[in-house]
């Protein structure tokens, strides 16, 4: 298939990452969208959680919050938000963990909390959410944000979450057992943390985009591997899972606006 | 024992000027129609306590009633800002909102080591991130087993908790059922307690003996309010309204058409008018 | 994922000699077949972990499968005295007993610190207790926003866990109902687990949303073993069989009516013995 | 009612304590009895609460251990061994903790753990269970014991769990906010702390039973209050609940003694 959109090949090659014995911690968005696609064409045994306590969902809808009700109606079981992130999360349990926010660095830390300074922010962001620990408890780390200059950053004003924090061996350091983010999958192509110096560096480049556009938009100075491969363009199952559970999910979060 | 009361006077009763105050409900079974009655009433500098500041406490914020939040997520989940709560931070409008920022996981630990009345909660958690430079309450505490340094969190303990739920019986026993979120937490946690309810029954019937429930001991006021949960849903009854949360986006970007808004919907409105919502389009039933 | 094994296959890949062994179930669900098969797998120098070594603990330590125990109450409830655990502290039959004794607050703390892979627990605990004075394992940390002590006591990490269940699906998820004690904690504090049940089912069906689940891939082996946890019981399936606990005060007084007991009831032996005590008098569903 | 044993007026003594507004924490056995006749009788409301996890049960027989099925069957509603000992317990959400035990000393001090020394016991007992945090955490607790040398003892080998401890304010002195034992109900009299020196003191002296008597069966040399007032007798109606429940206890502990 050639006809795609740039989303739709982010979250069709995050979709690929996932396997049967995957325990993810979804959040919402593109996300969801892709672990979702994931269970719906070649890992159907996938355990997706969502942080507001559904374990082994099977939403046929996509959720607009972490905690619509098609989450729990559909779960194996339902726990509460502390046993959430205490025995599964903090337990140990979540062998992959999404994350995305406003901005990025070249070590894949993040921030979802402030533009400017915190006391006086040009922006306030939500914040950050289950991200701190979930970056740090999860087994590995995969990233989805569209590449832009205004979303990877040279320096970031807040770390909300850290991913590789200064680069090498920080996370060890700082005595984290975990992987942190071993993929950034954005709308053009796919970072991975560099073996040794854990910068992000670009290993797969989607169809029919160039060099050029990657570094045009990307606010730092980017590397490319050495060996960088052509991303596969989605299968069509791929993209019918994906567009048919957009619909559905469009459809269910549209109705009357009425107000209480 | 739990007094079932109206909810104009379980407000009215239990919640002050100047309380901590922890609304919960995490996306699921908000108590909207309580929080409209604590804006109908007028009470002021709360400090707002709440992982998940959706729309509600946007409400609260947006027409002055907050000091301070104590929160982890601000945001109006799958569609974007919110509104009131970044005019508050970003511009002091109406007033200027003190803040006091975690993660979930310190919220949810620190809602747990509330209501097991310890005086702080611990977790693995913070490491590498930016908050405990900006926010005095995270601190550090040291195994004194295995020296590991974890971070530790002071415990919530709230003036008073509103929540709600499915039913309660005549009694005031409570349940809740479906994505229980830190309710229970805030409840126990809490000096006084108030839970709106789509239905008071006979008999609660838990479907299961290891059922969500509070007992009527624990809980202070007890108020029936059919629909109270929405634009929130309620597991069950009634589905989340979606829709609500899209069309928000445009009502709160604007202070006028916000207040216009409030001026309708809550100040001219009563806890009556959230029985439309109720089980209209019934959740599936697990 | 879980494997559905036979209990002896479950048993001899998952419990080594030297392990640390938790079995639990509070008064419920106590996993007796699994006990025996363990005694007649000859495994030996087992550190055992349970809050209310019951019954089967007082076989494990008889038969001199254990080195130590670590524990909260050691007793046959509303009966008197475990004979072999005190025959063991008192005189060193059939080998020394090496103990680490809490409260049930703190083994439940721990229980549940290990779920939560913290490396201790915390509580307001063992005030003016002698308990502290005796073990080491009892120390203090201090509240970093209040300057309140603590109690603090090691999380519990058991080799292998080992407990009974109502039932489990074929995938291996597990369902459990009634009193359910710290099973789940236990389970999720260890490296490995074992789930014995009454009944394998095609669909888990649990009642309600909140039931009490523990996922395929948080087990390690599962095996149907129907009246496993008699005198025990199950909820839902067959009673407490009061008769024997008290019956046991007889047979556990003498070493050679123990040892005779242990012979023709275990060693000689199989798990499928059980399966006369299953379902026979089903207890009241809830 | 004239015709009534020391046991059954013990129990029926400590059963009047009980109001339909306590949340017990009930243990085997005595307090067991004295919960179910307070709930049969004059307390219907009353909350029990037994360790095993069960809420609000009513059992119809008196269980033999702390997790029967009859408590689970007959519960308001059942939670983990961790939530019971930290949200309903440590939460400070129970008024009256009964207690027994081998020992008891002048200050209400337990010792359910050893006689001898700890490391080289005479006789290694249960330990202490719930008992060191229950002694805490409770609003006021209750220990029914029966009056007798080897159990009311000058000094303690072992606290279990700390009454009033050395006296005086020594609770208070260890930061302790609960009012810690307030009544032993023994199978002669009533004992209550002294309001000063927290030393038991004979309150109240059943039906029968004279002064010498209490003093012969006491390890220390016990007081008397100033007033000293008549236990009053059983009424009939307390008994016969007692009795039956009792009746009904044995029959369902009775049952073929089949071995696994």
């Amino acid at each position: 298939m050639t006809d795609f959109t740039p989303t739709e090949m982010m979250t069709i090659a995050a979709s690929r990452e996932l396997s049967n014995d995957d325990v993810c911690f979804v959040g919402i968005g593109a996300p969801s969208a892709a672990c979702n696609v994931a269970r719906l064409t070649h890992a159907p045994d996938i355990t997706l959680i969502y942080e507001s306590g559904t374990v082994g969902t099977r939403p046929d809808v996509l959720p607009l919050s972490i905690g619509d009700g098609e989450l729990c109606d559909t779960a194996l079981f339902t726990v509460s938000v502390p046993e959430m992130f205490r025995y599964w999360l903090q337990g140990g349990r979540i062998t992959t963990g999404f994350l995305g926010g406003a901005q990025i660095d070249k070590f894949a830390n993040l921030n979802t909390t402030v533009v400017g300074s915190y006391d006086h922010p040009k922006v306030r962001l939500p914040g950050g959410g289950g991200a701190p620990e979930i970056a740090s408890n999860c087994g590995r780390i995969f990233i989805t944000m569209a590449l832009s200059k205004r979303g990877f950053v040279e320096k970031l004003p807040f770390i909300t979450s850290m991913g590789h924090g200064e680069g090498g061996d920080h996370r060890e350091r700082l005595g984290m057992k975990t992987k942190g983010p071993t993929r950034v999958i954005t709308d053009l192509c796919i970072l991975e943390p560099d073996a040794v110096s854990k910068e992000l560096t670009v290993v797969s480049i989607h169809d029919g985009v160039t060099r050029e556009q990657i570094v045009d938009n990307c606010g730092w100075p980017i590397k490319f591997a050495d060996q960088v491969i052509a991303t596969p363009v989605p299968t069509e199952i791929e993209l019918t899972t994906l567009r048919d559970i957009n619909a559905r999910t469009k459809k269910a979060h549209q109705g009357d606006r009425e107000a209480a | 024992m739990a007094k079932i009361v109206s909810l104009a006077e379980a407000i009215g009763e239990n919640v002050r000027d100047g309380d901590t105050v922890a609304m919960e409900g995490f996306t699921h079974l908000i108590p909207y129609a309580a929080g409209h009655e604590v804006i109908r009433q007028g009470r002021k500098d709360l400090f707002l306590v709440r992982m998940t500041p959706d729309i509600l406490y946007d409400q609260l914020i947006g027409v002055g009633a907050a000091r301070g939040m104590k929160f982890s997520w601000g945001g109006n989940p799958g569609v974007g800002s919110l509104h009131r709560f970044r005019d508050a931070v970003e511009n002091q409008w109406p007033r200027p909102l003190e803040i006091e920022e975690h993660s979930h996981a310190a919220m949810a630990n620190a809602y747990e080591a509330g209501a097991a009345n310890l005086p702080f909660a611990m977790l693995r958690g913070y490491i590498g991130a930016d908050l405990p430079k900006v926010n005095p309450n995270i601190k550090s505490v040291t195994c004194p087993f295995t020296s590991e340094v974890l971070a530790a969190v002071p415990a919530i303990r709230p003036d008073v908790t509103i929540i709600h739920a499915q039913r309660a019986d005549r009694k005031g026993n409570v349940l809740i059922e479906g994505i229980v979120g830190v309710q229970k937490e805030a409840v126990l946690a809490a000096r006084r307690s108030i839970v709106t309810v789509e239905e008071i029954v006979d008999e609660l019937a838990p479907p299961s003996p290891n059922s969500v429930v509070l007992p009527t001991w624990a809980v202070t006021a007890i108020s029936h309010v059919p629909g109270g949960a929405f634009p929130s849903y309620a597991h069950g009854y009634y589905p989340r309204s979606n829709a609500f949360y899209i069309g928000w986006d445009d009502i709160a970007r604007d202070r006028e058409s916000f207040t216009a808004w409030i001026k309708e919907n809550v100040l001219d409105a009563r806890p009556e008018d959230f029985a439309r919502h109720a089980g209209k389009a019934p959740a599936k039933a697990a």
